[in-house]
């Protein structure tokens, strides 16, 4: 060994259970390998029960080891080095990761198992699991990482998967673009990680979120307050692309593009929840001076999602909006200081968000499924099938996905006794602590009723009434009739998440999250609501949004609101897009434009002095044939002349020949004879 | 003027003048003749300058050889009268230039140069002393002359059986 | 005894005509002729030239040596002029033409 | 003994030229054989050489920081007033050169691979390609400038005439304007080196060829110090270590540090500084020198773009690093902002004319100009992070753009279309081929765990770190390079939906059965590159640990050398 390489002080030996981690981690990469090589070779199902028994196994091990952490353990190693500076990877194993690695692979679990009747019979099956795998493989790697360095490479695959599983059916036109749209929000806020990495490891040393929080803690460096601002600044923007929040937040409702699994893991546990999960962990670094931003672009970015959720059709993407108004509560606890109430919030929403998701999408499938009938049937329906005024009347054809969900529903507008009531009540009563937000605790607060209002409709045109499309399609009612009940696979997942929405699975107060039993408390839940006048207003508001959405739901006609201009700007993501466009791409379309043709300007330079020379050339070809060339000319005319001349003698004879020689000889002769003179 | 200085001149003027009908004459067997004069006049030209056996030798190998020789050659290419009788192009009267430069050469450079020669021993023969030289000191040369002489017959010999033997093919062919 | 100036003038006459003749004169027999009349030329001047000579006869021995190279030289020319004879059917040299270069 | 593999790697092309060329073959793909079964034996020769190596802490500009060394003397040339010029042939391997000879071996096998596609006058092809395949490796381990400055020029020969004749449609432009760019970049790299000679003398040349016990070097440079010795006397080298002593420089010469020598107001040295950096920026290429590249990627036939995006462009970088920087530190630090600057321009301009092309190969070759400003961002943050990455990027877009030359080349020999809008849909058609495309497009826009994430990473902490330590570059500047990260990301992602997702349409022109999915041959030499561009994507200390100490002695030296 070289005496000059010493070990680093940094590195840390690992684990027992760090390499059990690691093993849940390189789980879905090997099923990714695996399947993504085998590809066609396996049949379908051979393919979905290994990668959901590889999650099944996962999900017991995150169990194992979430029971068994205690104290954060943290392991490093070396994972490059250039001389002696050393990259490192490092992994933190503390109850707040495990339990989050619980969650995410359990909620995979739901998801994995829905899927295998879900995706049966679609195209391109060979491509979902391994996708999914890389999909989960690379949030498992955001929640174990401790280094902001690897975060950042298990943030931009989390992007690379989001963007093949969203585009998954390529072959629509809407499909491809929306994957994009989502690749490129992401990087446009990416950058600002890239850029927030480069300062933190410039100004620390380090991106180790360990030794960062050490060292900011024991203010053993001290870093300019700009610096730090902007740091935290550029964190948090970096989160608002992953996790949706305003203005990069309208890639979400066109993800809905993607398999509706997909959907219910990207808006539960994986993508967006990432974006949380970072700043959670990065707290320590998120300084004073910068967190009302947080709070402010949540509560903003609550009540604009919720407004548009209010006159949406499509059926996955009402659940889009509504993901991204909780999200702003998130955002807003972190903002308060209160993380801890963003992981809890996080966690129910978490469950109750892939309950709603899955539910709807047994309905679709169903849809799907008569659509697919009717096709057979040679009546051709050209209708979208997530509209939720084409639904209605699946209550009875369908009761398990409609009580698991009206389970998830309770959970999401915050009815006692779901999870969902609890964890929003946290978050409230910690706005509520600080006066300075009291405008934001105002939105908070009507987005409370608004998510009622806008989640009561849902649940009215979908599964009450009567079955609206076979208004159109009489043939339709017999197909519903006669789809019963969902595969038991589709079932089970419903009948599980909708279980976990009852707060007795958090904590066994129904209306206080403090003594919170959930596994092992990751984070101490502080607050919680401190006055019993915050629990009794949110609940009557959410009655207040209930009971309106019942009367205005049964009236709502169809088609009917759509000549407002302020629902055409909600329903245009409040010209945001329109934005963008202008300010970015278009601009962009331009510079490019612009900058090819100065390309050609200097291309056309440089032919310039390339047609200069060759000008020259011919000047200087032109004195030379002119000039030189005629003096030459003129000499080889009178050498011309002269050998004509001379030539003449030499008509091949003899004696021409001699006659020559003879003179010459003659010369001599004279020459020679002089010489003896 | 002695009587040595006449024959000189007189001899002279039969050399000249026989070479000038050589150069004038169309007819070769005037030619011929003419050249036998002029040779003549040389081997009298000879004798007058004292070397008698180069005078003898001239007679026999020139008259009795080359002259026989050129004749079979008049002979063997004797053609027609008409393609016999040949012109001098008056282009060409323009070479006689050219022996006169020589001439020129002669009298302006190289007669200037000669060294005026007493002779001490008035015309005593030198018969004797030849004969002596060719056994003694130029045995060699003369010995490699002979031999020179005789790879020329034979090479001559050779290009003349060619002839022969293509003559004899070329009838064997008829 | 003669002077060798005279000699020499003999010799350059008879060497001017005989030049004259190889130059001038189309039959190649005429040629040979005239270099014979080079060539005795030549030996006109050797033989002048060693009038005074008693001892080495440089001179005649010289005129000896060109003689017999005169024999040689009429033996050969001779058998290229039947050569050529044969082959271009003339005796021209205006019809020669064969060195000509192009 | 180890030399006797470097000797090997270097001259067993020459062998093959040989039999290449006295031989008549008229069986189809023996040339190519011949050529593939040389470049495959310098591949294993590089590889061995890679993993014998031991990454070790050397002093720099010494001969012992040499893993494997060949030196032999070759000629001394008096030259008057100028003293002697001693050169040898001078050949080494090191951390910073290991690396980019087995990037070389790798994309020369490669480029041989995809050969095939050359029809007419095959051996005159192969000729010239076993040249390239000698001038290249030659050029990167050459530690002579004399022997440097030959293999460049060897490698600029094959090269034109590798486009001219074997090119596409307008071969004859970008064959010329290539020829001259590089020209006139060689051109001002070639005074640069008559400068240096004029300028320094070698001691140790001078201590080798007197042959005495009792000179050393120190009684030479002190008697250099007293002008004991005149310069015609000295003998002089352009041995890149006695080049880059700041010791051996002539008193009073142009590029001593001391001399006021000043035209326009900027010292000799400065002067010479900018005119070796221009003659290897051309090569690199940045803007504004970079116009001859697109052209000349477009024109040139497959293998052809492999070897010049793969290697020749790294040879700039190489020369950056290995030549101007440890010659001229001083000068380099001054400048860096305006080097840096100058990466950043090309980061973002090339990714903003790329995303205006409509031709898919030009949109990679202005790819390239963009990666490489990363290089160019690297080299001018003068830290270890920023250096490491633009070797890795070095290694890594070699790699990558050799990849996507081949790919372009695969879909141009099926249609001899190039048009991005003339497809649509693609992966109905061909999904092998669009899953190869989609990684190696996500490896060129940096996705993590491919090996340009890692490159691009490093450099821009690099170039942050930069305006800490040094308060070179500012912040904003590299801020400003991260817009190229997006701009990349937009036209990868909107050629990708616009080729190959959708429905299955091809324009008029475009004969649609002739879009048969990747053959064996094309599978391998994919897969194999995908898989290189993935293993250094997740293991770059394959590569990093093994250079990582040479990149920080390179930055010792410099920080050494500032203060």
């Amino acid at each position: 060994m070289n005496p000059l390489q010493h070990t680093d002080p940094m590195l840390l030996p690992a684990h027992f259970l760090h390499s059990v981690a690691l093993t849940i981690f390189f789980l879905p990469v090997l099923t990714f390998v695996i399947l993504f090589f085998t590809g066609k070779h396996i049949s379908t199902s051979w393919r979905s029960w290994l990668a959901t028994s590889v999650v099944g196994l996962m999900f017991i091990l995150s169990l194992y080891v979430h029971l068994s952490v205690d104290v954060p353990i943290i392991a490093r190693w070396s994972w490059f080095s250039m001389g002696t500076l050393h990259m490192t990877s490092g992994m933190v194993l503390s109850s707040f990761t495990t339990s989050m690695l619980v969650v995410v692979t359990a909620i995979a679990l739901m998801v994995h198992l829905y899927s295998m009747e879900y995706m049966k019979d679609r195209r391109n099956h060979s491509k979902f699991f391994p996708y999914l795998a890389l999909f989960i493989s690379a949030m498992i790697g955001i929640i174990l990482s401790d280094s902001l360095f690897n975060i950042f490479i298990f943030w931009e695959l989390v992007g690379l998967a989001s963007y093949l599983l969203i585009g998954f059916w390529y072959q629509k036109k809407e499909a491809a673009a929306a994957a994009k749209k989502a690749f490129l929000y992401n990087k446009a806020a990416d950058t600002a990680f890239v850029i927030a990495l480069g300062l933190i490891f410039t100004y620390y040393g380090t991106t180790e979120l360990t030794l960062l929080r050490t060292l900011i803690s024991s203010s053993s460096i001290l870093v300019p307050t700009g610096i730090a601002i902007s740091i935290a600044v550029l964190l948090v923007l970096s989160t608002f692309g992953k996790s949706a929040q305003f203005p990069f937040y309208v890639w979400l409702p066109d993800a809905m593009e993607g398999p509706t699994p997909v959907s219910a893991l990207l808006h539960a546990a994986t993508m967006v929840a990432a974006g949380i999960l970072v700043l959670i962990k990065c707290d320590f670094l998120l300084v004073e001076q910068m967190r009302w931003v947080l709070v402010w672009t949540g509560a903003i970015t609550a009540l604009l999602a919720a407004i548009q959720a209010i006159r949406c059709y499509d059926s996955k993407k009402i659940l889009a909006f509504s993901t991204v108004s909780q999200i702003g509560y998130m955002m807003m606890a972190i903002g308060t200081g209160n993380t801890s109430a963003a992981y809890f919030h996080l966690g129910t929403h978490a469950f109750f968000k892939a309950g709603l998701f899955l539910s709807v999408g047994a309905v679709i499938h169903t849809m799907h499924h008569i659509q697919q009938n009717s096709f057979k049937n040679k009546i051709y329906l050209e209708v979208d099938t997530l509209d939720i005024r084409l639904m209605g009347g699946f209550r009875k054809t369908m009761p398990i996905a409609f009580y698991a969900y009206v389970a998830c529903y309770a959970a999401l507008i915050g009815i006692p006794f779901f999870t969902g009531f609890l964890s929003k009540e946290t978050i409230l009563a910690s706005l509520l602590q600080n006066p300075t937000y009291s405008i934001p605790f105002g939105m908070a607060l009507t987005t409370v009723g608004i998510t009622a209002y806008y989640m009561t409709r849902q649940l009215y045109w979908m599964f009450l009434g009567d079955f609206r499309l076979a208004a159109l399609y009489p043939s339709c009612k017999e197909e519903q009739r006669k789809i019963k009940e969902n595969h038991w696979l589709i079932n089970i997942p419903l009948i599980v998440l909708a279980c976990t929405t009852l707060s007795f699975f958090v904590s066994f107060h129904p209306f206080h999250a403090s003594d919170i039993h959930w596994m092992k408390a990751p984070l101490p839940i502080v607050g919680g609501s401190t006055s019993i006048y915050l629990p009794i207003a949110s609940i009557s508001i959410t009655l207040i949004g209930v009971l309106l959405a019942w009367s205005m739901a049964s009236k709502e006609q169809l088609y009917n609101w759509k000549q407002y201009w302020f629902w055409t700007f909600v329903q245009q993501n409040y010209g945001i897009e329109k934005a963008v466009q202008f300010v970015f791409i278009i601009p962009s379309f331009l510079i490019a434009r612009g900058l090819t043709y100065l390309d050609k300007i200097i291309d056309m330079w440089v032919n310039a002095q390339a047609y200069l020379a060759v000008l020259l050339a011919h000047i200087v070809y032109a004195i030379d044939r002119f000039l030189i060339e005629g003096v030459l000319k003129g000499i080889v005319f009178l050498i011309r002349i002269v050998g004509s001349s001379f030539r003449s003698l030499i008509q091949g004879q003899v004696q021409s020949y001699i006659s020559t020689t003879l003179i010459v000889l003659a010369l001599m002769f004279w020459w020679y004879l002089r010489q003896l003179h | 003027m002695s009587n040595i200085l006449f024959f000189f001149i007189f001899f002279s003027v039969q050399t000249i003048g026989s070479a000038v009908v050589i150069l004038f004459t169309r007819n070769v067997m005037y030619a011929v003749t003419a050249l036998l004069s002029s040779l003549l006049g040389v081997a009298a030209l000879f004798v007058l300058a004292g070397a008698d056996v180069l005078g003898v030798i001239q007679i026999i190998v020139y008259i009795g050889g080359v002259l026989v020789l050129t004749l079979f050659g008049v002979m063997y290419t004797y053609q027609s009268p008409k393609r016999y009788q040949e012109s001098i192009p008056h282009k060409k009267s323009v070479f006689i230039l050219i022996p006169l430069l020589f001439v020129l050469v002669l009298l302006v450079q190289a007669l200037p140069l000669l060294p005026m020669i007493d002779d001490p021993y008035q015309h005593a023969s030198k018969v004797e002393v030849t004969g002596m030289l060719w056994l003694t000191e130029y045995l060699p040369i003369f010995e490699w002359i002979g031999f020179l002489l005789l790879v020329v017959l034979i090479g001559a010999g050779w290009i003349g059986s060619t002839l022969v033997q293509e003559d004899k093919s070329k009838g064997e062919q008829v | 005894m003669i002077p060798i100036t005279l000699y020499f003038i003999v010799g350059a006459v008879l060497f001017a005509i005989g030049t004259t003749i190889v130059l001038v004169r189309r039959n190649v027999l005429f040629v040979l002729m005239g270099i014979e009349l080079i060539l005795n030329a030549a030996s006109i001047n050797f033989v002048g030239a060693s009038q005074g000579d008693y001892i080495k006869l440089s001179g005649q021995m010289m005129t000896l040596l060109i003689i017999v190279i005169a024999a040689c030289e009429a033996v050969v020319a001779l058998a290229i002029i039947m050569v050529l004879f044969k082959k271009a059917g003339s005796v021209d040299l205006m019809e020669l033409k064969k060195l000509k270069e192009f | 003994m180890e030399s006797f593999g470097l000797t090997i790697l270097l001259w067993l092309p020459l062998l093959s030229l040989l039999v290449l060329l006295v031989g008549k073959y008229h069986q189809p793909g023996t040339l190519r054989t011949i050529t593939i079964v040389t470049t495959a034996i310098q591949l294993i020769i590089a590889v061995l050489l890679f993993i014998q190596m031991v990454p070790e802490y050397f002093p720099l500009h010494t001969s012992d920081s040499f893993v494997y060394k060949d030196f032999h003397p070759w000629f001394t040339l008096p030259l008057g007033q100028l003293g002697y010029l001693s050169v040898n042939y001078f050949v080494a391997v090191d951390g910073l050169t290991i690396s980019l000879l087995l990037l070389s071996s790798i994309v020369l096998f490669v480029g041989a691979l995809v050969s095939h596609t050359i029809q007419f006058q095959e051996k005159g092809y192969y000729a010239l390609y076993l040249l390239l395949c000698i001038s290249i490796p030659g050029c990167f381990v050459a530690q002579d400038l004399f022997l440097f400055f030959l293999f460049f020029e060897f490698m600029l020969l094959p090269m034109y005439f590798l486009i001219g004749i074997w090119g596409g449609v307008n071969k004859e432009y970008a064959a010329i304007k290539f020829f001259i760019y590089t020209l006139v970049g060689s051109l001002l790299i070639l005074v640069s080196f008559i400068i240096l000679y004029a300028s320094t003398y070698s001691p140790t040349e001078m201590v080798r060829l007197s042959g005495h016990s009792d000179i050393t070097v120190q009684s030479i440079q002190q008697a250099v110090m007293d002008k004991t010795i005149t310069t015609s006397d000295m003998v002089r080298s352009l041995s890149i270590q006695d080049v880059t002593k700041p010791t051996n420089i002539v008193p009073g010469s142009w590029l001593d540090p001391a001399s006021t020598t000043q035209w326009l107001g900027i010292s000799a040295r400065m002067w010479v500084f900018i005119a070796l950096l221009i003659g290897f920026i051309i090569k690199l290429p940045a803007i504004p020198f970079h116009t001859w590249l697109p052209d000349a990627h477009v024109e040139a036939p497959t293998a052809v773009s492999v070897v010049l995006a793969g290697i020749l462009l790294k040879i700039g970088g190489y020369g950056l690093i290995r030549i101007v920087w440890p010659i001229f530190p001083v000068e380099a630090m001054q400048a860096s902002t305006v080097i840096a600057i100058i990466g950043v321009v090309s980061i973002v301009y090339a990714a903003y004319v790329a995303l205006a092309q409509d031709d898919l190969k030009k949109m990679i070759a202005y790819s390239s100009v963009s990666h490489m400003g990363f290089v160019l961002l690297g080299i001018a943050s003068g830290t270890v992070e920023g250096i490491s990455g633009a070797v890795y990027q070095l290694f890594s877009h070699g790699l990558i753009s050799a990849l996507l030359f081949i790919l372009v080349g695969i879909l141009y020999e099926r249609t001899h279309d190039r048009s991005i809008a003339h497809y649509k849909g693609l992966l109905n058609k061909m999904p092998a081929f669009t899953v190869v495309v989609t990684i190696a497009f996500f490896a060129s826009l940096g996705l993590p765990g491919m090996s340009g994430f890692i490159a691009e990473i490093l450099v821009l902490i690099g170039a942050f770190q930069a305006s800490q330590v040094y308060s070179t570059i500012p912040i904003g500047v590299t801020i400003v390079a991260t817009i190229g990260l997006v701009v990349t990301a937009g036209y990868y992602l909107w050629t990708l939906q616009r080729m190959f997702f959708g429905k299955f349409s091809v324009h008029t022109s475009v004969d649609a059965h002739t879009l048969q999915d990747l053959t064996l041959m094309e599978k391998v030499v994919t897969y194999l590159l995908c898989g290189l561009v993935i293993l250094f994507g997740v293991l770059p200390s394959v590569l990093l640990d093994t250079i990582g100490p040479w990149m920080q002695t390179w930055v010792q030296f410099l920080q050494q050398s500032i203060q």
